[in-house]
């Protein structure tokens, strides 16, 4: 007798709840499941991601950019990129979306417990590595020293100012700097990489956490491998086009594995053993 | 390849009968069968009229059994936005149970690679709602077709496994293996059809085989170039040059029966209601891997043509023990460019032996 | 479910394509194996001809601008409608008055009925289509 | 084309002119290629690095509009080397005493100087050429949308002859036909000065035969061409329009006329699949069948008549074409009554001599019929000038250089030419319906050598404004060296960069066709870059 088949492309409806205005370019949206049953039972790991549904535009995954460890609502940082993204920085609180997931290999926190944690990223890479520092704040104990470095455009495109602000409370080391300074700018300009040369990490108790932009990647990579890190010891979440989010449609191949279901979180050591753009330029 | 088949379940049909067995398969299930239509083109063909319809079990047809389970273009959804939220709704497709008739083992290992595909990390429900209830009786193939060369990939000319009956032509009459519970069922519920097959019957399928064997006309030598791909030793200029000939058609990946690659996109109907698609799609196409905003991680014609050589015979062999090209043929000879996978197979293993 | 041989509309090399219907809609389309053009395989346009067919965007009813909106309306409205504002500027001016535009997309019946449609009912040889372009 | 599409791979050696092949004819470039990997050579004449040239064994990147001189120098070296065919001339042209002794006149050095390819790349396309056993030309739209468009392909017609390669199979001239059944519009007499069957409007024997069929007089004087029509103006002769399944206001040139000319008709009716740019304009718009919805026959490129066949019923209210013209023509006195597109395709084989034995039982069977097809027991024609011309011996017409209607200049410095992409057809009306052709391709974009570009600072994909005399647009920047330095390319599919608003309407006297492949332009930054 065929088995009821569970229908995984079935998008459920959500809910925006709170809209949080990082810049211009970007927005996290605070989002609860209609189905309140099902909104509390949801859970997900940091590094996983959301197929989002909109009206006549298809689906997109998008990274989580909560924690787990505050559950109840999800939230979804998002750059204004392609149709979809436009059209989702069109909406207004109380309006609904269409959700599926969470997809994805997470982070692997057990193995990030008692390291100190260095989180480099740029731009609307600090998306899905916000869900990763909260988590860290909410369990504070299990894990070693935290620091941040975010590289932005301009002073006027740095996002999650208010989180930054939090973190830094909490005793969060955090850097910034900027491509181009404006009037009133006092701290770094210049790439992300410049703000590691003044980090002294504990390179053997340390792993670090890397999002950002191909190119702002290989000059990270470059900087962190001089420092003495190890392959093993960075980790980074790709991002590919993605049609059906659990392995099928290939869309995201890499080299034989697919980021929506292999990854999008990899070991730069899984990275090397790959042909990808990202490394090869 | 064993000799016998591992399944000693055995018997006859002899031809003269064969219309008879088929008109008792079409009361109970949608026969779907290779037919040479009006135009001398063989396609798999929904058989409403079993008696008009003209069956070829020789040439191979020129459409698969893809289109049946992965169609070229599937509505999974209507949407509608109002008020009260965004919703979606399934569109419920009925697939009567069907009996899929005269399969080759090319095309009866692209099911199974298909199986896999859409089961392995998760259940597909648009796949398997279309794949359950399907009932498979493959024929093997006594002579292949002159683009075939699924004796290098490991899926024919004969098939030990993948179908619920499996036939071999033995001239005036069919041995028929049983090769599932469906398949002994089958022969179980309609036995007059059936007599028992005897050692010297299948010594004849031993021979139909062996004879088979040797009418290949080409040698294509998969493994070496699977052999080559894994250890890195295929010059990047084989994919420079394949790439420069290819037109950018995707005929070879809607043609294959193993090129599952498919896309999904919103159709709207008005401005507040649209459905939902699934599509074919091929990962030559530059649009396949572009990204919102235009960044594209596969920069080059030159990477998605060695993402479409790879993943056949590299990746899937370290997925599932084998290439997932089934030798079929269908892309041979019909690229623009002349970009297919024997001319990749030839050139990886230049210099090599 | 069927597949209908027919010959695409794409450009001048003239495929044979299988049309591939379920449901009343077309749903792919292939290329014909032993078609002396298609010989087994199409272009990207060809095989996504489908799309254009059954979209959602196609005109499904006559439109006629009333108050300057173009607005659905019977077919024997605008049939009798479009015939009275021919015939007026053909029976006030001449037929020389009216151009007609035949299709390099339609079929040889059609252009051949819409020739000898400017030539006998609107009396003019002013036919042409875009051949040049 | 006088030979059909198969013949190519056969060549020995392809001179393309002026032809996107793999873009625009894939299934003829395929013949191409896969001649190429049989041995044959490849000579590409074309102002572009196109993705055939890349693929050709010679590529002459003459300068555009400069087809007759670089044709002529070619011609003078098969002189010259004694590659011409005599026995051929002898035997089956005329006139060629006058195209010697104008070769013979001919400055070869400046000739090949005026169109920019070096005089020993001539040389070798001659040679490859002339001594071919089996030569095929294809050429395409590069080769007419030219002022002299008629003697560009009439100059091609004396290589061919004046080389012998003509009359055999797998040898000849093969103009390749842009849209699925422009062939058949034109043998349908959907032409202002031919009947069906290219019967002279303007003879009385031709008209006597179709008045007796039609039962009316006809009128005697050649009507307007396309162009005249849409570019009439505001007040122009033409007062209504009854438009079928095209779109002038994307694919005529010199737009801004046409949509003043549109507009200002007192009655514009369109019938089409989709609201088009030119149904936008209309009084009435009609819902037509597709091709799918309806049966009857397409002509294509190599003549061959093979049926349309219906596959689905037409969606909502749509009328096949042909309804709708048989209820407008009894509303207007003229009685049509066809029970289906058979019939009219028998009325087609009584007045059409070349369609004389093409009737639907006949084409339903094989692959349909190649023209000509005189009567029920001809087989039809696979390849044209077997044993003679059409008109008897081949004419040699000799022609020499005439420059573009525009060339560019201080104020408007860039050459435009103008094309076609894969992966859309003609003004985007169904292709750009598909999801996948617009993922794509869906934008326009304009092709720039990367020292024009350097030298205005541009970046890639970078909008610009496009500026003619005519009209101006704004499209991304495509930076490549598919062009030259001083030439400007983009496509007419799309109608947020409706190119046909700078296009020159000067046109080619001979058949009316525009010159779409040359005219002055020059390129603007953007405020917003």
């Amino acid at each position: 007798m065929p088995q009821p088949i569970t229908d995984i492309y079935l998008p459920r409806q959500a809910k925006v709840e709170q809209i949080i205005v990082e810049n211009s370019q970007i927005s996290t949206f605070v989002l609860a499941f209609s189905d309140h049953t099902y909104n509390n039972a949801f859970r997900h790991q940091p590094g996983q991601f959301m197929m989002v549904s909109m009206p006549h535009c298809g689906e997109a995954p998008i990274s989580i950019s909560s924690t787990p460890t505050r559950p109840g609502a999800i939230h979804l940082s998002v750059r204004r990129a392609g149709k979809l993204t436009a059209a989702m920085h069109g909406l207004r609180t109380g309006d609904t979306i269409g959700l599926r997931g969470p997809y994805g290999r997470p982070f692997p926190m057990e193995q990030l417990q008692k390291k100190d944690l260095l989180f480099v990223a740029g731009g609307i890479g600090l998306a899905p590595l916000r869900g990763v520092i909260n988590g860290c704040l909410d369990q504070r104990d299990q894990f070693g020293t935290l620091t941040v470095l975010y590289g932005s455009r301009t002073p006027s495109d740095i996002a999650f100012q208010s989180d930054l602000g939090l973190w830094k409370k909490q005793g969060v080391d955090c850097r910034l700097t900027v491509d181009a300074a404006e009037p009133g700018w006092d701290g770094a300009v210049g790439l992300v990489t410049s703000l590691l040369d003044d980090l002294k990490p504990n390179v053997n108790q340390s792993t670090t956490l890397v999002c950002g932009p191909p190119l702002m990647f290989r000059a990270v990579l470059g900087r962190l491998a001089s420092m003495g890190f190890s392959d093993h010891q960075v980790l980074t979440t790709m991002e590919r086009h993605m049609k059906c989010g659990v392995g099928i449609c290939r869309h995201c191949h890499m080299d034989g594995k697919m980021a929506c279901a292999d990854g999008p979180v990899f070991s730069l050591a899984e990275l090397r053993q790959l042909k990808i753009m990202e490394l090869d330029g | 390849m064993p000799h016998t088949s591992e399944l000693a379940d055995s018997h006859l049909l002899k031809k003269d009968h064969l219309k008879g067995f088929l008109r008792k398969l079409a009361k109970e299930y949608r026969l779907v069968a290779p037919v040479r239509n009006r135009h001398s083109d063989v396609l798999f063909t929904v058989i409403d009229d079993l008696d008009a319809a003209e069956i070829e079990l020789n040439e191979p047809p020129q459409n698969s059994l893809k289109q049946f389970f992965l169609p070229q273009q599937e509505r999974l959804y209507t949407y509608t936005t109002s008020p009260e939220g965004y919703d979606f709704q399934p569109i419920p497709t009925s697939i009567p149970p069907t009996v899929y008739f005269g399969v080759h083992p090319c095309d009866l290992s692209a099911v199974l690679y298909m199986d896999v595909v859409f089961s392995r990390r998760q259940r597909d429900p648009f796949y398997l709602r279309r794949r359950q209830g399907s009932v498979l009786i493959g024929i093997n193939c006594n002579s292949p077709a002159p683009k075939c060369f699924c004796n290098a990939t490991g899926s024919g000319p004969f098939i030990e496994m993948g179908s619920d009956l499996q036939l071999t032509d033995l001239g005036d009459r069919f041995l028929v293996e049983a090769g599932r519970t469906s398949g002994h069922g089958l022969i179980e519920r309609w036995q007059g059809f059936f007599a028992a097959a005897t050692d010297k019957d299948r010594a004849a399928r031993y021979q139909a085989f062996l004879e088979a064997r040797g009418r290949f006309s080409r040698q294509v030598h998969v493994e070496q170039a699977i052999r080559r791909l894994e250890a890195d030793a295929v010059p990047d200029e084989v994919f420079a040059e394949l790439s420069l000939r290819c037109q950018d058609c995707g005929g070879c990946a809607y043609l294959c029966p193993t090129c599952t690659c498919f896309t999904i996109s919103d159709q709207p109907l008005d401005a507040i209601s649209g459905q939902r698609l699934r599509s074919w799609d091929a990962c030559t196409f530059a649009g396949f891997t572009a990204m919102a905003g235009g960044h594209n991680p596969v920069q080059a014609k030159t990477e998605a043509i060695r993402q479409r050589f790879t993943h056949k015979l590299r990746d899937d062999v370290r997925l599932t023990g084998r290439p997932s090209c089934v030798g079929c043929g269908r892309c041979v000879g019909i690229c623009f460019g002349g970009t297919d996978i024997v001319r990749f197979v030839e050139r990886a293993c230049q210099g090599s032996l | 479910m069927q597949d209908v041989l027919t010959t695409c509309v794409y450009c001048g090399c003239g495929c044979g394509l299988y049309l591939h219907v379920e449901d009343g809609q077309v749903r792919g389309s292939q290329p014909s194996r032993h078609h002396p053009v298609s010989r087994d395989n199409l272009c990207v346009k060809g095989w996504h001809i489908h799309e254009s067919i059954n979209h959602p965007d196609r005109l499904t009813t006559p439109l006629i601008r009333k108050n300057g909106v173009l607005t659905p309306s019977p077919w024997e409205e605008a049939l009798d409608f479009t015939a009275r504002q021919l015939g007026h500027i053909r029976d006030q001016h001449s037929g020389s008055a009216i151009g007609v535009l035949a299709s390099a997309k339609c079929t040889n019946e059609e252009n051949y009925l819409l020739q000898k449609f400017a030539r006998t009912a609107l009396n003019t040889n002013n036919v042409d289509h875009c051949a040049r372009l | 084309m006088t030979n059909s599409i198969n013949e190519i791979e056969n060549a020995e050696v392809i001179l393309v002119s002026g032809s996107n092949t793999t873009e625009a004819h894939p299934q003829v470039a395929r013949r191409m290629l896969d001649a190429v990997d049989r041995g044959a050579r490849l000579i590409v004449i074309d102002p572009r690095r196109t993705r055939l040239a890349e693929c050709a064994h010679l590529h002459l990147a003459l300068r555009p509009g400069t087809d007759i001189p670089l044709l002529n120098a070619m011609m003078r070296v098969l002189l010259d080397e004694g590659l011409a065919d005599d026995l051929f001339i002898e035997m089956r042209t005329e006139n060629f005493l006058a195209l010697r002794d104008m070769l013979n006149r001919l400055d070869l050095e400046a000739t090949a100087a005026l169109t920019g390819v070096d005089l020993p790349l001539i040389r070798q396309a001659a040679q490859l050429y002339g001594r071919a056993r089996k030569a095929v030309i294809c050429y395409c739209l590069g080769v007419t949308q030219h002022v002299c468009g008629t003697e560009n392909v009439q100059t091609i017609a004396n290589l061919a002859m004046l080389a012998g390669h003509i009359e055999k199979e797998d040898t000849g001239v093969d103009p390749l036909r842009g849209q699925n059944n422009v062939q058949g519009a034109c043998d349908m007499g959907a032409l202002p000065n031919m009947l069906p069957s290219y019967q002279d409007v303007a003879n009385q024997d031709y008209r006597d035969k179709f008045e007796r069929a039609w039962g009316v007089s006809l009128p005697e004087a050649p009507g307007m061409t396309l162009v005249k029509m849409t570019h009439g103006g505001a007040q122009g002769p033409i007062r209504a329009m009854f438009i079928m399944g095209e779109n002038p206001m994307l694919s005529d040139p010199t737009l801004n006329k046409v949509e003043e000319t549109l507009r200002g008709l007192d009655f514009l009716v369109v019938s089409d699949i989709f609201l088009t740019e030119t149904a936008r304009l209309a009084q009435v718009v009609f819902p037509a069948a597709c091709f799918a919805e309806k049966s009857g026959s397409f002509t294509n490129s190599e003549r061959r008549v093979q049926m349309v066949r219906k596959a689905v019923a037409p969606p909502g209210e749509c009328r096949a074409d042909s309804e709708i013209i048989m209820a407008l023509s009894n509303r207007l006195g003229y009685a049509m009554e066809y029970d289906s597109s058979g019939e009219v395709m028998e009325e087609i084989a009584l007045l059409s001599p070349i369609y004389g034995g093409m009737h639907h039982d006949r084409l339903e069977q094989n692959w349909g019929l190649q023209w000509p097809c005189w009567d029920r027991s001809h087989a039809g024609t696979p390849f044209l000038h077997k044993y003679y011309f059409t008109r008897g011996k081949g004419h040699f017409m000799p022609a020499s250089h005439t420059e573009p209607g525009e060339t560019p200049d201080q104020e408007y410095p860039l050459l435009l030419m103008t094309g076609r992409i894969y992966h859309q057809y003609h003004t985007g009306t169904m292709t750009r319906k598909s999801e996948r052709l617009s993922r794509e391709c869906d934008h326009a974009v304009l092709q720039i050598n990367p020292k024009d570009a350097k030298a205005m600072g541009l970046r890639q994909g970078e909008m610009v404004r496009l500026v003619s005399r005519r009209g101006e647009i704004t499209l991304a920047a495509s930076i490549t060296d598919q062009v030259e330095p001083g030439m400007v390319y983009t496509t007419f599919h799309f109608a947020e960069a409706p190119i046909n608003r700078l296009t020159n309407d000067a046109f080619d006297t001979g058949s009316g066709c525009p010159e779409y492949k040359v005219c002055a332009v020059r390129v603007e930054k953007t405020m917003s870059s």
